[in-house]
């Protein structure tokens, strides 16, 4: 059942509508989940898994609806838990492909410990999180992303609760794979979702999604054509951090260990400028600081390093132990221990 | 009290001269008490191996102190054993001990009273200085009491002092010879009730193998006490109790939670299909965990999960993944799984829920045993939201009770809720190690054909769904919590639809009552009182009906395995009866369940103090029942 | 189609010349129906509000459809409004309509079958288009269907295009265009119902300050629609429903969750102590999160927490600290409060926990009705934890019903269980507006004196234990969810002492039916059969009770307040009656509670279809019940 | 009822003893807790809040008796939850001293969510998180916070999850205040506690606490008298990162933005050190990092920067909402919207 055993050309058979399930898609019109769908479909058939070893587990949310539109094998949990179902399944059938898709509820609110577990043990899950920084599902509260200040249905005075930053938030559980994208940056988002199905262990993508009914317009301060290339920092693994339009500004670290934006040419040269590596552990957790109104937004791959994967190693216990003790016998076992015999 | 240590060592008066009386008995319970510290849960385990091996029937009832280690000496640091073994068959750990072996002041304060008049009553006197007495609330030494030597035959023995003796020169240090002394203990009762040490010693020296000396001074000291026995003149009686005439065969002794481990595995072994534990860790459920943790090479997977909800999770993604999924708890553990339950039911995936139940309501009681969670086990979860519940009566039925839950699981395609308690789960039994071959069959199909398939099309005669795992070519499907249609699953609003699910989840698992035989009566099938209960009580009501079927009375008693569904003669076996009794270690619940089922104003029996019941008690309650006036 | 709509408004034939016949009715029943998108729910708001101020009483069901807004023109999406108003006293929506207003093809095909033969179907024929069509699964357009035109008093209104036509020249775009056609329909409906438009168009003014041109936009189109019915011959009548005779007063429209919202202000008002809500939204219950969000200048504090077991503990630490606790939710999260409900109910503190019921098991049919919680509410908790429940009947009786909660609450100190529903929570009824003076007092008496002061010693009447609050000097004690003596509420292990505690806990909720008054009786006091209801049937089984009894049957209504503790007068009250039906949006769980509580056998009436009960339902079935033949 | 209130003599006559309940404490004999316990008591007189203006909130598991030994008052509620507890206590009687006890399992496993979320939100409540890296309560199963491999009664053939740092995971929950500390060092504790008291928001404490019944040893890598010096760097705010028995070792930031320790005096000079600063964000989350074999445990506080706390917010905008609208009137209320009167 495992994806080498496909020949190829059942593998090269495969298209983006043979991930597309028979089920109407039934967000808001103008949601940015179809941009995601849209770019995970298209993603599928390069990774030449069938369809029938992969599975998308989800919690409850709009987002959560995701599983139900790819025709692969599927389950709508409950509210938040997608990691732990994903987490079982994923350890007995470590074959499998697993994916979870959650919301910035599901997946941080009443979810969060869920998530941050799964991390740790970096359980090898691919887990979307899609970003709209507001409960859709339920017709729009704050969520554990949206910005202080915000007024909500359940918030009419504006909430002060501080945010999490997702990115900051999978770092400091040990997440070994960390990223970024947009729902309207299609190839960004496809090449983001490409690496993340590629690493070994737990990938977090948060997905910046815009939703249009309770939440327009939450990301336009980096989406718009107008202001985009100076509001992003597109990370790629050996270059320079560098942005703007004109390409002419850059990030360095000054002599405090605090990062700060310059422009090349006048206040310093590209020499300066800090050089993207994905497995620098304190490049990663400033890069997920970075932040407006002082720096660009970075998208893309934060953090990506190599850990044994909890499935994985689980197996290989298991794998150990029947070497070592060879495989048990039941008889053996109920007979343990002290027995007598009673004629 | 030093004096008496002093004199009964300085004194050689009391070597035996006379062999001592050898008097035969039938039943005989022991208590052995003392500080959390004093090693009395490794004394009572011991003294039933061997006294398992002599082929006496026995049970045990091991009585943890709360949670933390109290400092020693205080009363809610006491740790006790009980133990009851016999020639003939026996259910219960005993009501009241015959023998009571106390450590220390704090031991005999909270254990005497429970001791029955005329009992032996061993008290290790080294303990029973200034500090200890304090601690234990007592204004002056009860041994010294004369009332207490009236009322119990009471042996003083200075235990510390005799166990410093034997291990003089032995170069241990004061801290490890003081942990040896339950070994003394153990000496003496061995010596009284003639049972071997040969495999005391033996596992002894198995369990210290990395620390040889320690073993040798607990066979030293455990010699020194059969010998103390046997040279003194202590004690003038031995006793005897023949092996009991249980049904032939290989028997080991295990603990509840033993073999509730073991039914999962063999439902794993037979069904050919990995078994699958997500759980947190719970007292008095964690045994399980830590036992199947470590049957790694029997296909066995154990997840220790962040917490509840990601342990029931966790096994739901691992049935969808065609595991025999197993989550287990306690109380509030379970509580938090309610919602996962609910989901579970909606999949019509296999899953067991085994709820090893405590003192509660809330944190309550950890350590207690207590028949409380029956309701939530039966209706706690939101929605219409039925599914199968089924408990054991003995430790070692814990094995065949946890065995069904998967067969029914499987079969029926259903989370199960299997219930068990500290009682059954701590206590031990001589268990017939069965024939797994012998075991009804779990058949695992998952289907692989495409053909004409629908996620919720069903088996016309059980209702189930067929199991389709991920991974299998063609068949990929979505499953959820939201309704569904009745043949495809896809989501559906659909609300004649919605009835038809609500009903159809709540027939299957009423079919489940197909697979309960015919209701087992002990005694005559009808009569003046029915004892019907359930679960861990099942000793004591059987030892009780049984004692007052020896005096002619007609009583009977049903014991029941499943809760949910009731088997479908129940209702006409109770009506058999003038009376029904319905003794539970609640505030009545299977009677809440019975009285609405039936409408059958059945009697209730209820104790509430984190016990088991006494045999007695029920006798009590019985007589009071044929004793009053008919209406 | 297109031609039906260019001939109507190019053939001057259809202006009125003869006035309409105005008929005078006693109840109507208007459902409107369109695409999520086409502002029913809003059509249906401004119609009742304009209702209500006539005078008329009135019941509201909104029926939004599930969860997502479905692609536009789908029959998941379709979104409907039914109100049912009358001259005299009315207690449901209605079961069917007279009236159906269907903007769109996929409305009429879910909405037709409801409406009631030979009642009035308006249609939007502009939205019947081949796409349209094809998407609500129509071959050909049913409304050429002869045999419709037959069945029903047929409309053919092309809204779509009235509506541009009236606004050409607006400026407005086709979007914004189209959005208003809504108000078209109810402009005609104002006419057909005579109802005035001025608070309608004042509403929307007000809602659309920041934007007047869509708010005369509206009204240009609501006067539009009105003048259609009011100048053109499409409508031939016109409809009188004279106001109600009410009870004197002043009324406000009001759904359950805003009821509920302002019961619980009220109770913090009246007890001068601050309310605090930990919450977690969950449909149907976020609306008395939103309502009391907005009350932060009335003593309202409001937590959206991360999920509802921080909702509830957070709750429980405010209720420590002095505050009225509370948490609302619906039933999967209800599911995860249960662990700290016993929590709650160990350390004896006030909290109400709202259960705003919808369809289940698990996620179920989250935007429908169901009684389906009742079962984990009253047992569905690990351990015996006893906490009393009550429930709502009618959208404005939540406002009692969230103040009395509170009352008891405080005065046993107590966690108690407010079961609500999905169909109270968002229908709407009239509402005389209560004067919170007249209400009970809620005394809150925090204990400051620390003289002989024990954290468990109890009011003998109630049982309550004294509420002690940190900032108290010399009162600093300790709480927790282990078993606690029942004087000191010192962690306590001793047996008695948990039977004690079990047994007084269980007595304290069983002394709330000491705040029941005698069971109220609609109709006789004994008779053939009692209909006895709980919950949002209240309604449904009152309407059919009132029409039965007015055909002379002798047919009673008690509708419970109190599910637990029941009333101390409901067992002689059922007995005095040869049948008592319990009609049940579940599958018979009140039953199950008063068959095992008077051993009464029932009779059960049950629906599990996300939807309230119809009136004729009922009496069908009673009138079954009492043509039976007698055993 | 807040502490300003009190007459300085009332706060004077406070003592360690005061603060000591009437319940035996009924921890194993060596345990760690009681090292802690007493650290806290001492620090309570020091204060100047009256015993009736604190509160001790606990979850299960021997840590979590804490509460039953404070002549305070106290809550020993259910696992994992304390901190949603005193969330809604402390957001609705801000005046109170509010304080979390909690374990490694408590807090990291069952109740890692709550903790996150009370982090994020900066409640002001002083979390003591007893860090002994493994259950003890329920007898010795591994915790979030064993190591790797660790063989415990639910893992006999070696635990297969990696840790949680809780360092880590504070600061990236987003923590104002997280610090660590040892049972065995009295003076350190009592300061890192002090410190925690008088921060405004939520302080994180993690206290490596020994466990000797189910995991003896567990840090005696870092307290044993021989290696103390070279295992322990004192962290202290304006001083630089300098450790060892000799104070002749420091740590520096190499150009690849990554820590290395180094000889003073011999590959390089106190120049180069780091300098500790709390409120630098990078820094803390290096200092979280460090671990043995190639570092010192870093103990004291990470990171301490100020940020207005979530109960300060929530009633600021109640008295703002007051002050805008006046004390709600309830019969307006309940007389709003549209009315009409019936005669
Ligand atoms: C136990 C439980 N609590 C609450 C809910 C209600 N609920 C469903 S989705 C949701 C939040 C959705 O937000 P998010 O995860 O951000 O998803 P989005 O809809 O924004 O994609 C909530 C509160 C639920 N279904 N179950
Ligand atoms: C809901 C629930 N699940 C599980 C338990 C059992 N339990 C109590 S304490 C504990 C873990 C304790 O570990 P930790 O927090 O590290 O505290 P320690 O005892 O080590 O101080 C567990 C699993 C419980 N009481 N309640
Ligand atoms: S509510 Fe928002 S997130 Fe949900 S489907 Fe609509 S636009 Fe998308
Ligand atoms: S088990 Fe460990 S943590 Fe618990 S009291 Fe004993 S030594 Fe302390
Ligand atoms: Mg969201
Ligand atoms: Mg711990």
């Amino acid at each position: 059942m495992s994806a080498d055993l496909i020949p190829v050309s059942q593998k090269q058979a495969l298209t983006k509508k043979d991930f597309q399930s028979d089920q109407d898609v039934r967000w808001c019109p103008g949601c940015g989940d179809y941009a995601i769908l849209a770019q995970v479909q298209k993603l599928m058939p390069e990774l030449g898994i069938p369809r029938h070893d992969i599975v998308f587990i989800s919690g409850i949310g709009c987002s959560s609806r995701f599983p139900y539109y790819m025709n692969t094998y599927g389950m709508h949990s409950i509210h938040g838990r997608a990691p732990a179902f994903a987490t079982g399944l994923k350890a007995s059938r470590p074959e499998l492909s697993v994916w979870v898709v959650t919301g910035d509820g599901d997946g941080l609110s009443i979810g969060g410990n869920h998530m941050i577990h799964t991390l740790r043990r970096n359980v090898d899950l691919k887990i979307l999180l899609f970003n709209n920084r507001i409960y859709g599902l339920t017709k729009g509260q704050y969520s554990p992303t949206s910005e202080l200040g915000k007024k909500t249905k359940s918030t009419p005075y504006g909430s002060v609760d501080a945010p999490f930053s997702p990115a900051q938030l999978a770092l400091g559980a040990g997440s070994t794979f960390v990223a970024r994208s947009v729902d309207v940056e299609p190839p960004h988002l496809l090449s983001t979702l490409r690496a993340a199905a590629t690493h070994k262990g737990s990938a977090f993508v948060e997905i910046y999604q815009n939703c249009n009914v309770f939440n327009d317009g939450a990301y336009s301060y980096m989406t718009e054509k107008a202001v985009k290339a100076d509001a992003q920092l597109v990370l790629e693994p050996g270059k320079p951090l560098v942005f703007g339009k004109a390409k002419d500004k850059a990030i360095r670290m000054n002599a405090k260990l605090q990062p700060e934006v310059f422009t090349l040419g006048k206040d310093g040269d590209l020499s300066q400028a800090i050089v993207h590596d994905p497995t620098n552990e304190t490049l990663a957790w400033m890069l997920a600081h970075l932040a407006p109104p002082h720096f660009p937004t970075p998208i893309g791959v934060f953090r990506s390093v190599e850990r044994p994967a909890y499935d994985a190693l689980m197996n290989d216990q298991e794998k150990d132990v029947l070497a070592k003790k060879g495989k048990g016998d039941l008889q053996k076992l109920l007979n343990a221990g002290e027995t007598w015999v009673v004629k | 009290m030093e004096s008496t240590a002093q004199k009964t060592l300085g004194d050689d008066s009391h070597l035996r001269v006379v062999p001592p009386t050898v008097e035969e008995l039938d039943t005989v319970t022991v208590r052995f008490c003392g500080d959390s510290g004093d090693g009395m849960q490794l004394t009572g385990t011991e003294f039933t191996k061997s006294t398992a091996i002599l082929g006496n029937d026995l049970a045990t009832f091991p009585d943890y102190p709360a949670e933390i280690r109290a400092p020693a000496g205080t009363l809610p640091g006491v740790s006790g054993f009980q133990i009851q073994f016999s020639s003939h068959d026996i259910y219960t750990p005993g009501d009241a001990p015959d023998v009571l072996v106390a450590m220390n002041p704090a031991a005999l304060k909270t254990n005497l009273p429970d001791l029955l008049p005329g009992g032996i009553l061993v008290v290790n006197t080294g303990a029973f200085n200034e500090t200890n007495l304090q601690k234990a609330g007592y204004a002056k030494n009860p041994i010294d009491d004369e009332q207490l030597q009236a009322k119990y035959r009471l042996f003083k023995v200075d235990i510390t002092k005799l166990t410093e003796l034997s291990l003089e020169g032995s170069g241990l240090g004061s801290k490890e010879i003081a942990r040896s002394k339950n070994m003394f203990a153990l000496g003496m009762m061995c010596w009284m009730y003639g049972r071997p040490m040969d495999n005391i010693i033996d596992g002894l020296r198995q369990k210290f193998t990395k620390k040889p000396e320690i073993a040798e001074a607990n066979v030293q000291v455990l010699k020194a006490g059969f010998n103390y026995g046997e040279t003194t003149e202590a004690f003038s009686h031995k006793y005897e109790v023949k092996p009991a005439r249980l049904a032939p065969g290989k028997y080991r002794n295990v603990t509840g939670n033993q073999a509730a481990a073991l039914g999962f595995v063999t439902a794993a072994a037979r069904s050919g299909v990995r078994l699958f534990l997500g759980s947190y860790p719970i007292t008095p459920a964690s045994d399980i965990l830590h036992e199947l943790s470590s049957y790694k090479n029997y296909g066995v997977m154990t997840f220790q999960a962040e917490d509840e909800i990601a342990g029931i999770a966790s096994a739901i993604g691992a049935s969808f993944g065609g595991s025999l999924a197993l989550t287990t708890s306690s109380g509030p553990g379970v509580a938090l799984k309610t919602e996962a339950m609910g989901l579970a039911l909606m999949l019509e995936l296999p899953l067991v829920i085994c709820n090893v139940q405590r003192g509660g309501p809330s944190t309550g009681l950890p350590t207690k045993t207590e028949q409380a969670d029956l309701l939530q086990a039966v209706y706690g979860r939101n929605g219409e939201s039925p599914i199968p519940v089924l408990a054991s009566s003995t430790p070692g039925d814990c094995f065949e009770a946890a065995y069904e839950a998967f067969r029914i699981a499987v079969k029926y395609m259903t989370p199960v809720l299997y219930l068990t308690d500290g009682y059954l789960a701590n206590g031990s039994e001589p268990w017939l190690i069965p024939d797994p071959a012998k075991l009804p069959p779990i058949t695992v199909k998952y289907r692989t054909d495409p053909e004409g398939f629908h996620a919720y099309q069903r088996d016309p005669k059980t209702l189930a769904r067929p199991w389709v795992i991920p991974g299998t070519p063609g068949m990929e499907h979505r499953v959820g919590g939201l309704e569904k249609d009745s043949l495809t699953g896809n989501v559906s609003y659909d609300p004649q639809n919605h009835e038809k699910m609500i009903r159809t989840r709540a027939e299957k698992v009423a079919r489940v009552a197909d697979e309960i035989p015919p209701t087992q009566i002990f005694g005559e099938p009808s009569g003046d009182v029915l004892v019907l209960g359930w679960g861990g009580t099942y000793g004591a009501l059987h030892q009780a009906v049984e004692s007052l079927q020896k005096r002619g009375k007609k009583v009977s008693q049903v014991h029941l395995r499943w809760l949910n569904p009731l088997p479908k003669d129940l209702g006409e076996v109770i009506r058999r009866f003038q009376t029904v009794l319905v003794p539970e270690l609640n505030l009545g619940q299977l009677s809440k369940i019975l009285r609405s089922t039936y409408l059958v104003d059945c009697v209730t029996l209820n104790k509430i103090q984190g016990k088991p019941f006494k045999v007695a008690e029920i006798v009590a309650k019985v007589n009071e029942l044929l004793e009053r006036p008919r209406a």
